[in-house]
C-alpha cells in the first residue's frame, strides 16, 4: 500500500521532471507521429529514424544535426492530436511528420495550421486533408482522388463496366470506393452492379460473395485494409466465383499482408498504388534490396517508398532553407522550412512519378504526387511477385469539383 | 499524514466562514496555472491539463453511478460519444466540409441540447439496471456503449470513418475559445463545478440514497427509497457529466471527432482512473483522472526492444497495473485518503465527548 | 434485392458455420460463469492465444493440424490455469470463498485482457498471420443452390460437435465431471464431499480456455490470426452465452448458432455495415426481456 | 476421536468463536446445542476446515488437522453432513450419493456401500433417478445423511438434521442417526431441538456467544433446570416452566 | 380499527407453499408476537408485509386503512411501516450517522435534484435532520460512533443501529425480525427494555418475530403461531401456551422422553 503510493508519487514527479526538459538550440527538431502498433508501422517508423540517422552520420544538414522524436498515435485522432501538441509546444519541433492514418492526419492539419508548423504527410490518402486549405501541409503519397480515376479508367477500358463493390468502413477505403464509383459514373455512366458497405474489420464475406456469384459481374472491387481485403479475396474463391471475374484492390492491396494472407487468391488482383516493387529502375532495385536486408521484408510496399521519399524531400528542403536554429528564431525557421518544401519541384524519387509542390494552400499545390501505378499480382504467398500494368499521371485538379 | 490533517483542518476552518470559500480559493489558485505553465514549463502542459479536466468530469460522473450507487456500468464512454457527436452535429454548418449532418446552431445552444440528449441516453443505458445487476448489467451496458460507437462508425451523417471535422469552438462575441489557455478556463470551470455538484449530491439525501442502494438494495427499498427511481437518476446524473465532457471535447480545438476515440480501451482507461482514485470517492476520481492522464502522457513514447522489435510497453503496463491495483489496492488512493480523514473526525468527536455521559453500548 | 429461398438457405448455413465457433467460445464463458461466478472478460484473449499457439505448432514446429489443435488446447489451458491461479484466485479469496464477482472482477478482467493483448504483441507481433492447414481429407460440401461450404467450415462443425459431446460425456458420466458440477453449484459442500475444490477450479478454467483455444485454431484457416482478434469474438460469445442462458452449456452452443444466423441475416437483408450491432442488439433484447436466456434454466437476476 | 482445544475462529476481522474446548469420544453420539447465531455453525465450519482457525488446535483420531484443507480432513474420515437444503438439486439422487464417495478409490466397496445406503433408506432407492430437487424435506435429509455415509466416515457431523421437518419425520431421522451410531460411527449432532437431541445423545455441549456455556451427560442436562433456564430457544412447555419459576 | 390487517395472505415459491392463507389483525399500540418453528414462514411473512416479496393472487394486506397488497417496498415504508432484518442488512460502508439518516429518507422534504438546484435549502434541512438523528444516536447509545462505518461496530452495537435505523423512519408500526438472535440473556433483557421504551416514546405498534419464547411471552399482548405457512393459533400468551395445536407443532405428539427414546432405538 505504502509502496504503491510511493510508486505513483514517483511517477508524477518524473512526469513533471520530463516535461521541463528544455529544447536546445542548434538542432533541427523533427517530430513524428504514426501508428506504431502494426509491424509495418513499426518498420516505417524505423526506416524514417534510420534515414535521419544516416543524414546525421553524413554530417547533418549544413552541419546541423536532426533530432527526431517518434511517438505512437495508435491510429487514434485524440492521441495523434495530443502527440502533435506535445511535439509542437513541448519539443518545439521545426517540422512534423505524420500521420499514417487519414483520421489522425485530418485533425493534425488544423493543429499545424494554427501553430504554424510545416507538416508532411507520409501516408494518408484521404482527399480532404489538402482541401482544408492549410498553408502548412504537404502530402507525399498520391491522393485518393487520383487513384479512383486511374482505377476507373483501366477497369472500364479493359475489364468491363459491371462491377461489384465491397467497401470497408475505414477512412481510406470509403474514399477509394466513392472515388471509383464517381469516376465510373462520370466516364462510363454506370452504377455499381452490387455494393456492400461492410465493417472495417469484417471477417465473413460469404453472404456477399454468394450474392455476387449469381450476378455474373465483370469484376469485384474490394476496398479494405490489408487483412480484411485478404479475407474477402479468399472467400470470393471459396464461394466459387471463377478466375475470369477480376478482383480489383484498393491501394492497401500494395501492403505485404495481402498476398501473404490471401496466398493464391492474391494472384490476378490488380490495384493502383504509388510504388511497384517490380519497378525496373536501378534506384528502385537498390531500394528493394535495402529494405529487404534491413527490415527483413520480401518487398517494400508503397508505404515504405513514400516514407523514404518523404525523408529525401525533407532533406532537400532543409538544405535549401535558411535556418537560424536559435531559441528566438523558431517561428522564422518553421516558415523557412515550409517555403523550402513548397519550392521542391520535380523530385524524382522512388515514387511513381515526379513530386512537385507549390506555394498556394490548395490541393493542386499540396498533393505533390499525381502518378499512380497499376500493379498486378502474378504470384501470392510470402514470396509474392508483381508486375506493372501501367503508369498514369493525372491533371492537378482531377477529382475536384 | 499530519500534513494531510493540517490541510483538512484549514479547509474546515475556511468552510466554517462560508462554505463556498474553499472552492473560491481553489478556483482562484487554479486561475494562474496556464501562465505558470507556459512561463516556467511549456504551453503543452495546458493542453494536458485541459484533457485532464475532461477526464475529471468523466471520472467524477462515472463515480456517481458506479461509486455512489454501485451500478456496474461499462457503457459510460458511449454516453461521452453521444454528448460529443450530438453537440458537434448540432453546431456544424449544414452541408459543411466534412459531408456530415449539420444544423449550424451556436455552440452555447448545442452544448445544453447535447447534455439533454445524453441525459436521455443515460436513462436508456440505465434501464437494464432495473432488472439486472452485476455481470449482467456490465454486459448490457457494454453492449449499449459499443453499439453507440459502431453506429457512429458506420453512419456517414455522424462522421463514420472520416470523422467529424472543423467543429466550431465556442465564442463570446468576437472572443473565441480556441487557444489552450482560453479553453482551460472553460474546462477547468466545468470540472470544478462538476466536482462541487458531485459533493453536493453525495452530501444530501440523494447521495445517501445512492449509497444505501449500493450497500443493500433490499434494505434501501424497505427504508423507503424508490430504488428504481434513484438508480435511473444516478445514470442520468452521470450521463449529464459525460454529455458535458463529450460536448467540451468536441469543441476543443482542433474540433475533430472520430469513433475510435470512444472504444473499450478508453472505457478501460476511465475504469482505471476510478479504481486508482478509489471507487465511491469524489476526490479519488479527480486524483485518478489526473494521475492517469499524466502517466499516460509521459509513458507514451516509452519503447522497449524485444527480440529486435520495438514494443510500445505502455498498454501492457497499463493493463497490468489495473489488475494489480484491483488485487492489492482495491480502495485506491482515495480510499486511503478517506480513511485518514475519517480517523481524524472520529478522534475529534471522541475528544469532544471526553468526559461526557454517553451511554455505553452493549456487548 | 429480390428474395429467394436459395440465398436465404445460404445465409442460414453461413450463420450456422460461424455460429458454432461463437458457441464454443461461449461454452467456455458459460463454464467459467457457472463454475466460478466470474464473467471472464479476458476470454477473447485466451481464444487469441490459442490460435497463435496452434499457428506456432503447425507452422514453426510443423506438426499436423489435428495435433496442433490438441496442443494449442493444452497450452492455452495451462495459460488459463496460470492466470486464474496467480490473479483471479487472489481476488476471489479476498472476498471469502470463491464467489465474489462484481466490480473488482470486471475491472480485473478488462485489465487482464489489455495486458494479455499487449503481451501477445511481444511474442507474436502485430501482423495478421495466415493459418494454412492441409485439410484435403475433409470433404467439401455443396448444398443445393450452388452453396459451397469449404473444408475448414465442415471441419469446424465436426470438431464442435465432438467437443460438445466430449464435454457432455465428461460432465455427466465421469466422476471428475460430477465433481466439477458439484463445485459449480456450491464450493463449500463440494469441499465437504472431499473434493479438491482449488484443483477443480483450475480444471474448469483450463477446460474453458482449452475450448477457446480450439475455437481459435478452428477459425484460423477461415480467417487469419491476429493479436486483436479476441475482442470481437468475446463480444459475440457473450451475446451467444446470454442468448442461450448464461451458465447453460447446450444453451451456449444454440445461442452461438442463433447469433451467427441473426447477424448474417441482418447483414444480408438490413445493412452489412451494422453487422456487429446485431449481436449486441440480440444481447440487449434478451437481457431486457428474458434475462435467463432463451434456453436457460436459472439466471442470477435479482428477485 | 475428536478433540478441540481453545479454538478461536470467525470471518475476516469478526471473531465468533472465542476459545472452544470440546471432546467427542469414540463411538456414541455427542450433541452441540445452541440457538441461532450462537456460533455452532461456525464451529462446524472450523472443524471441517471451511474457515481457518485464528487460534487453537483440532485433533482428529490422534492427528492434528488444524492446517489441513477440508478435502484432506475428509479423507481422514471426518465427514460433515451439510444442511438438507444443501443437497445438489440439479443432480439425481444416485449422483449425489456417488459424490459422497468421491474420495474413495475402492470401487467394489463403494458399490456395496451404495446398496447399504439404499437398504438403510429404501425410499432413496425408489427415487435414485430423480433429481434431488424434487424430493421432500425428509427425503433430502436422508439423502444428505446417506451421502455422508458413502464416504465411509469414522465420524459424522450433522448440521441441524431436524430443521424445518415435521415432528414425525424428525423422530424417524433421529432413529436413523441412532442406528448409524450403533454401527460404529461416532456422531456429532448440532441441534436447536434441545429435547430431542438430548434424548438421542449421550453427552451434550451448550454453546452461546462463541463459548461453551455448559456441558455434561445428556441425561443430567435434560433434567437440569439450569439448562431450561438458560436455553431460551427450547420448547413451549420448557419455557412456560421457566417463566413460572 | 386494526392498524394492519391481512386476509388470505399466500405466497408460494415454486411448489412450496411458504405462506398459506394467513389472516391477521394487529391493533394499534400493541405488541404482537409471531412465533413458529424454523421454516414456518415467519420471515416470508415479514417480506410480504414490507413489499420485498409480492404475494400471490387473492391475498390482501391493508395498513392504516390503505391497501398495500401490491405496493412497492418504498411506498409501504413511506406509509410508516418499518422493519429490521434478521441479518440486519446495515449499510456497512456508510457511517453510523449516515445509516440512520438513510432511515429518515421517507421524510426528506426536498426532491432528489434539489442538491443541484437549491443547495442552501438542502443544507439547512440536513442540518436539522442531522441534529435530530444525533439525538437518536445519543438515545440508543451510539453517539460517539457516529462517524465510524457501520461494518466496524460490534455485534450488539449493530443490532442497536439496525433498530435505530428503523426508528429513524418515524414509523407507525415496527416489524422486528429476531431482534435477540445471537445476544446473551442479559443483553436480550436490555434490548427488550430498549424496545419497550422506544414503543412508548415513539408511540409504536410492534410485531416481533422471535425464537426466544421468554421474550415473546413476557412482552407481547397477542401472539400468533405459524406452522408450515399456516396460522395455527392466536391469542393472549396464556392461551397460546396452552393451545394443544401449538404444543403439537413444537413438540410433535405429546410423548414422554422414554417413549421417544424407545422410538429412536427401534
Amino acid at each position: 500500500m505504502k509502496l504503491m503510493n510511493k510508486v505513483f508519487a514517483g511517477l508524477v514527479a518524473t512526469g513533471v521532471g520530463l516535461a521541463t526538459t528544455a529544447a536546445f538550440a542548434g538542432d533541427i527538431r523533427v517530430g513524428i507521429t504514426m501508428r506504431m502498433v502494426s509491424e509495418n508501422g513499426q518498420a516505417y517508423g524505423q526506416m524514417v529514424m534510420d534515414e535521419i540517422k544516416a543524414i546525421n552520420d553524413a554530417g547533418g544538414i549544413n552541419g546541423n544535426m536532426i533530432k527526431a522524436t517518434l511517438m505512437n498515435d495508435e491510429c487514434k485522432s485524440d492521441k495523434g492530436v495530443a502527440n502533435a501538441n506535445k511535439l509542437i509546444f513541448q519539443e518545439n519541433i521545426h517540422l512534423l511528420i505524420g500521420s499514417t492514418c487519414s483520421s489522425v492526419s485530418l485533425p493534425i492539419v488544423d493543429v499545424t495550421a494554427k501553430a504554424g508548423v510545416p507538416q508532411m504527410i507520409p501516408h494518408s490518402t484521404n482527399a480532404k486533408i489538402t482541401q482544408k486549405g492549410s498553408e502548412w501541409v504537404f502530402r507525399i503519397p498520391v491522393s485518393g482522388r487520383y487513384y479512383g480515376g486511374v482505377n476507373a479508367k483501366y477497369v472500364g477500358e479493359n475489364i468491363g463496366s459491371k462491377i461489384a463493390y465491397i467497401c470497408a468502413a475505414d477512412a481510406a477505403s470509403v474514399g477509394d470506393c466513392a472515388n471509383m464509383e464517381k469516376q465510373m459514373r462520370a466516364r462510363f455512366g454506370v452504377d455499381p452492379a452490387y455494393r456492400a458497405d461492410v465493417q472495417e474489420k469484417e471477417v465473413d464475406f460469404r453472404s456477399h460473395m454468394q450474392k455476387i456469384k449469381s450476378m455474373n459481374v465483370d469484376g469485384i472491387l474490394v476496398a479494405a485494409l490489408a487483412e480484411t481485403m485478404a479475407r474477402a479475396l479468399i472467400q470470393s474463391y471459396e464461394a466459387g466465383i471463377g478466375e475470369d471475374v477480376r478482383r480489383i484492390g484498393s491501394s492497401s492491396a500494395s501492403n505485404a499482408p495481402v498476398p501473404k494472407i490471401a496466398g493464391d487468391a492474391a494472384k490476378g488482383v490488380f490495384f493502383t498504388a504509388a510504388y511497384a516493387a517490380a519497378d525496373n529502375r536501378p534506384i528502385a532495385k537498390l531500394f528493394n534490396e535495402m529494405t529487404r536486408k534491413r527490415y527483413g521484408i520480401h518487398a517494400p510496399d508503397h508505404d515504405f517508398s513514400q516514407a523514404y521519399d518523404l525523408v529525401r524531400i525533407m532533406e532537400i528542403a532543409l538544405n535549401n532553407a535558411d535556418l537560424q536554429l536559435e531559441q528566438w528564431s523558431l517561428k522564422q525557421d518553421r516558415t523557412a522550412i515550409r517555403d523550402a518544401i513548397a519550392s521542391v519541384e520535380g523530385y524524382e524519387g522512388l515514387a511513381s512519378g515526379p513530386i512537385s509542390f507549390c506555394a498556394a494552400p490548395t490541393p493542386q499545390c499540396r498533393d505533390g504526387n499525381r502518378t499512380a501505378v497499376l500493379i498486378g499480382y502474378t504470384k501470392g504467398g510470402e514470396n509474392f511477385e508483381t508486375e506493372v500494368l501501367a503508369r498514369v499521371t493525372m491533371e492537378p485538379d482531377f477529382g475536384l469539383e | 499524514m499530519v500534513f494531510l490533517s493540517r490541510i483538512a483542518d484549514l479547509i474546515d476552518a475556511l468552510a466554517s466562514r462560508h462554505r463556498l470559500l474553499p472552492w473560491l480559493i481553489a478556483y482562484v489558485m487554479l486561475l494562474p496555472l496556464p501562465f505558470i505553465m507556459s512561463t516556467f514549463f511549456n504551453s503543452y502542459l495546458i493542453d494536458l491539463a485541459n484533457r485532464a479536466c475532461l477526464f475529471i468530469l468523466l471520472a467524477v460522473g462515472l463515480n456517481i453511478v458506479k461509486g455512489f450507487c454501485g451500478q456496474v456500468t461499462v457503457g459510460h464512454i458511449g454516453l461521452y460519444a453521444i454528448g460529443a457527436v450530438t453537440s458537434a452535429v448540432l453546431s456544424l454548418e449544414p452541408g459543411g466540409f466534412g459531408g456530415a449532418l449539420g444544423f449550424g446552431l451556436p455552440v452555447w445552444v448545442s452544448i445544453p441540447i447535447a447534455i439533454l440528449v445524453t441525459a436521455f441516453a443515460g436513462l436508456i443505458v440505465g434501464l437494464p439496471s432495473v432488472r439486472l445487476e452485476g455481470a449482467y448489467l456490465a454486459l448490457a451496458t457494454l453492449g449499449l456503449g459499443e453499439s453507440v460507437r459502431i453506429f457512429i462508425a458506420v453512419t456517414p451523417a455522424l462522421g463514420s470513418s472520416t470523422g467529424l471535422m472543423m467543429i466550431p469552438a465556442p465564442s463570446i462575441g468576437s472572443f473565441v475559445f480556441d487557444s489552450f489557455t482560453s479553453y482551460y478556463y472553460l474546462v477547468m470551470t466545468a470540472a470544478l463545478v462538476g466536482i462541487y455538484f458531485s459533493f453536493s449530491i453525495l452530501r444530501s439525501a440523494t447521495g445517501r440514497a445512492f449509497q444505501a442502494i449500493r450497500e443493500d438494495t433490499i434494505a434501501a427499498s424497505v427504508n423507503g427509497i424508490n430504488v428504481i427511481k434513484y438508480k435511473l437518476l444516478a445514470f442520468v446524473l452521470s450521463a449529464i457529466y459525460a454529455g458535458l465532457a463529450g460536448a467540451l471535447f468536441a469543441h476543443m480545438p482542433p474540433g475533430y471527432l472520430h469513433h475510435n476515440n470512444f472504444t473499450v480501451i478508453e472505457m478501460v482507461t476511465l475504469l482505471l482512473m476510478v479504481v486508482l482514485g478509489g471507487i465511491g470517492n469524489v476526490w479519488g476520481g479527480v486524483i485518478g483522472a489526473i494521475v492517469v492522464t499524466i502517466a499516460y502522457d509521459q509513458t507514451k513514447d516509452l519503447v522497449v526492444y524485444f527480440m529486435d522489435r520495438p514494443i510500445v510497453v505502455q498498454p501492457l503496463v497499463f493493463g497490468l497495473s489495473m489488475v494489480l491495483l484491483v488485487l492489492f489496492m482495491p480502495r485506491g488512493i482515495g480510499g486511503w485518503f478517506e480513511g485518514v480523514l475519517r480517523n481524524r473526525r472520529f478522534i475529534k468527536r471522541s475528544e469532544e465527548k471526553l468526559g461526557g455521559t454517553a451511554r455505553n453500548s452493549q456487548s | 434485392m429480390g428474395f429467394d429461398f436459395n440465398s436465404l438457405l445460404a445465409f442460414i448455413i453461413f450463420g450456422v458455420t460461424i455460429g458454432v465457433v461463437y458457441g464454443i467460445v461461449a461454452l467456455g464463458i458459460s463454464l467459467i460463469y457457472s463454475g466460478l461466478d466470474i464473467v471472464h472478460f479476458a476470454h477473447g484473449e485466451m481464444y487469441m492465444f490459442g490460435a497463435f499457439f496452434g499457428l506456432v505448432l503447425a507452422h514453426n514446429v510443423g506438426v499436423p493440424y489435428p495435433v496442433a489443435l490438441i496442443g494449442a488446447m493444452i497450452l492455452t489451458a495451462i495459460l488459463g490455469m496460470l492466470v486464474e491461479r496467480v490473479f483471479y484466485r487472489r481476488l476471489t479469496r479476498a472476498g471469502g470463498g470463491y464467489t465474489v464477482a462484481g466490480m473488482g472482477m470486471i475491472i480485473c478482467g478488462f485489465g487482464m485482457s489489455v495486458a494479455l493483448v499487449n503481451a501477445a504483441y511481444f511474442f507474436f507481433g502485430a501482423e495478421a498471420e495466415p493459418f494454412r492447414a492441409n485439410l484435403d481429407y475433409i470433404p467439401r460440401l455443396t448444398f443445393p443452390g450452388d452453396i459451397n461450404v469449404p473444408e475448414s467450415y465442415v471441419l469446424t462443425a465436426i470438431i464442435s460437435v465432438l467437443l460438445m459431446a466430449g464435454l457432455h460425456y465428461f460432465l455427466r458420466h465421469t466422476k471428475t465431471g460430477l465433481a466439477v458440477r458439484a463445485v459449480a453449484h456450491n464450493k463449500d459442500i463440494a469441499y465437504l464431499m472431499g473434493i479438491n475444490v482449488p484443483l477443480m477450479i483450475s480444471l474448469i478454467f483450463g477446460l474453458a480456455c482449452g475450448l477457446a483455444a480450439a475455437a481459435g485454431v478452428l477459425i484460423g484457416p477461415m480467417q487469419s490470426v491476429q493479436v486483436e482478434m479476441g475482442y470481437l469474438m468475446l463480444m459475440k460469445a457473450f451475446a451467444a452465452a446470454v442468448v442461450g442462458g448464461f451458465g447453460s452449456l447446450p444453451g451456449a452452443i444454440l445461442g452461438g448458432i442463433m447469433v451467427g444466423i441473426f447477424e448474417n441475416l441482418g447483414a444480408a437483408y438490413i445493412s452489412a455495415s451494422h453487422k456487429d450491432i446485431y449481436a449486441f442488439l440480440l444481447l440487449i433484447l434478451v437481457l431486457m426481456f428474458r434475462p435467463s436466456g432463451l434456453f436457460g434454466v436459472e439466471a442470477k437476476v435479482k428477485a | 476421536m475428536l478433540e478441540i482445544k481453545g479454538v478461536h475462529a470467525g470471518y475476516g476481522n469478526l471473531k465468533i468463536l472465542r476459545g472452544i474446548d470440546m471432546q467427542v469420544p469414540s463411538g456414541g453420539i455427542v450433541t452441540l446445542l445452541g440457538g441461532n447465531g450462537t456460533g455452532k455453525s461456525t464451529l462446524l465450519k472450523a472443524i471441517s476446515g471451511l474457515i481457518p482457525l485464528m487460534e487453537g488446535e483440532i485433533i482428529f483420531d490422534g492427528v492434528s488437522v488444524s492446517k489441513l484443507k477440508p478435502h484432506e480432513r475428509m479423507r481422514l474420515g471426518l465427514v460433515q453432513v451439510t444442511q438438507a437444503k444443501e443437497a445438489y438439486p440439479a443432480m439425481t439422487v444416485e449422483e449425489n450419493l456417488v459424490l459422497g464417495a468421491y474420495t474413495r478409490k475402492d470401487r467394489e466397496a463403494t458399490k456395496a456401500d451404495l446398496q447399504k445406503v439404499y437398504d438403510f433408506f429404501p425410499v432413496l432407492r425408489e427415487r435414485r433417478k430423480q433429481l434431488s430437487g424434487t424430493l421432500s424435506g425428509g427425503e433430502v435429509q436422508m439423502l444428505v445423511i446417506g451421502r455422508g455415509l458413502m464416504a465411509s466416515p469414522k465420524m459424522l457431523m450433522l448440521d441441524e438434521p431436524s430443521a424445518a421437518l415435521a415432528p414425525k419425520v424428525v423422530l424417524e431421522i433421529f432413529a436413523n442417526i441412532n442406528r448409524i451410531a450403533k454401527s460404529g460411527v461416532t456422531v456429532l449432532v448440532v441441534e436447536q431441538n434441545v429435547r430431542m437431541a438430548l434424548i438421542l445423545a449421550q453427552y451434550g455441549y451448550i454453546i452461546r456467544d462463541g463459548v461453551i456455556m455448559m456441558k455434561g451427560e445428556a441425561k443430567k442436562l435434560i433434567s437440569d433446570p439450569a439448562v431450561k433456564e438458560s436455553f431460551l430457544g427450547g420448547s413451549v412447555s420448557d419455557t412456560t416452566k421457566a417463566l413460572r419459576n | 380499527m386494526a392498524l394492519l390487517e391481512t386476509r388470505n395472505l399466500s405466497k408460494s415459491f415454486g411448489g412450496l407453499q411458504a405462506i398459506d392463507k394467513v389472516s391477521l389483525k394487529v391493533e394499534p399500540n400493541t405488541v404482537h408476537g409471531l412465533i413458529g418453528p424454523n421454516g414456518s414462514g415467519k420471515s416470508t411473512f415479514f417480506n410480504l408485509l414490507t413489499g420485498v416479496y409480492q404475494p400471490d393472487e387473492g391475498s390482501h394486506i391493508s395498513f392504516n386503512g390503505i391497501d398495500i397488497t401490491r405496493s412497492p417496498a418504498h411506498k409501504i415504508a413511506e406509509l410508516g411501516l418499518a422493519r429490521t432484518f434478521q441479518l440486519l442488512r446495515l449499510y456497512g460502508e456508510l457511517s453510523v450517522l449516515d445509516n440512520v439518516m438513510v432511515g429518515y429518507h421517507p421524510h426528506t422534504k426536498y426532491g432528489p435534484l434539489a442538491p443541484l438546484i437549491n443547495g442552501a435549502e438542502v443544507r439547512r434541512q440536513d442540518k436539522v435532520v442531522r441534529e435530530e438523528m444525533e439525538e437518536l444516536l445519543e438515545f440508543i447509545g451510539l453517539a460517539e460512533y457516529a462517524e465510524i462505518p457501520a461494518a466496524e461496530l460490534s455485534g450488539g452495537q449493530r443490532r442497536l443501529l439496525a433498530l435505530g435505523r428503523a426508528i429513524a423512519m418515524r414509523p407507525k408500526m415496527l416489524l422486528l425480525d429476531e431482534p435477540g438472535a445471537g445476544l446473551s440473556p442479559v443483553n436480550v433483557d436490555n434490548l427488550m427494555s430498549t424496545i419497550m421504551t422506544l414503543k412508548k416514546r415513539y408511540n409504536l405498534t410492534i410485531i416481533v418475530v422471535e425464537h426466544i419464547l421468554k421474550v415473546v411471552m413476557s412482552t407481547c399482548d397477542t401472539i400468533s403461531v405459524l406452522d408450515h405457512g399456516q396460522k395455527i393459533s392466536e391469542g393472549a400468551p396464556e392461551f397460546v401456551k396452552g393451545d394443544p395445536a401449538v404444543v403439537e407443532a413444537y413438540l410433535g405428539r405429546e410423548m414422554a422422553d422414554e417413549d421417544i427414546r424407545a422410538a429412536m432405538d427401534a
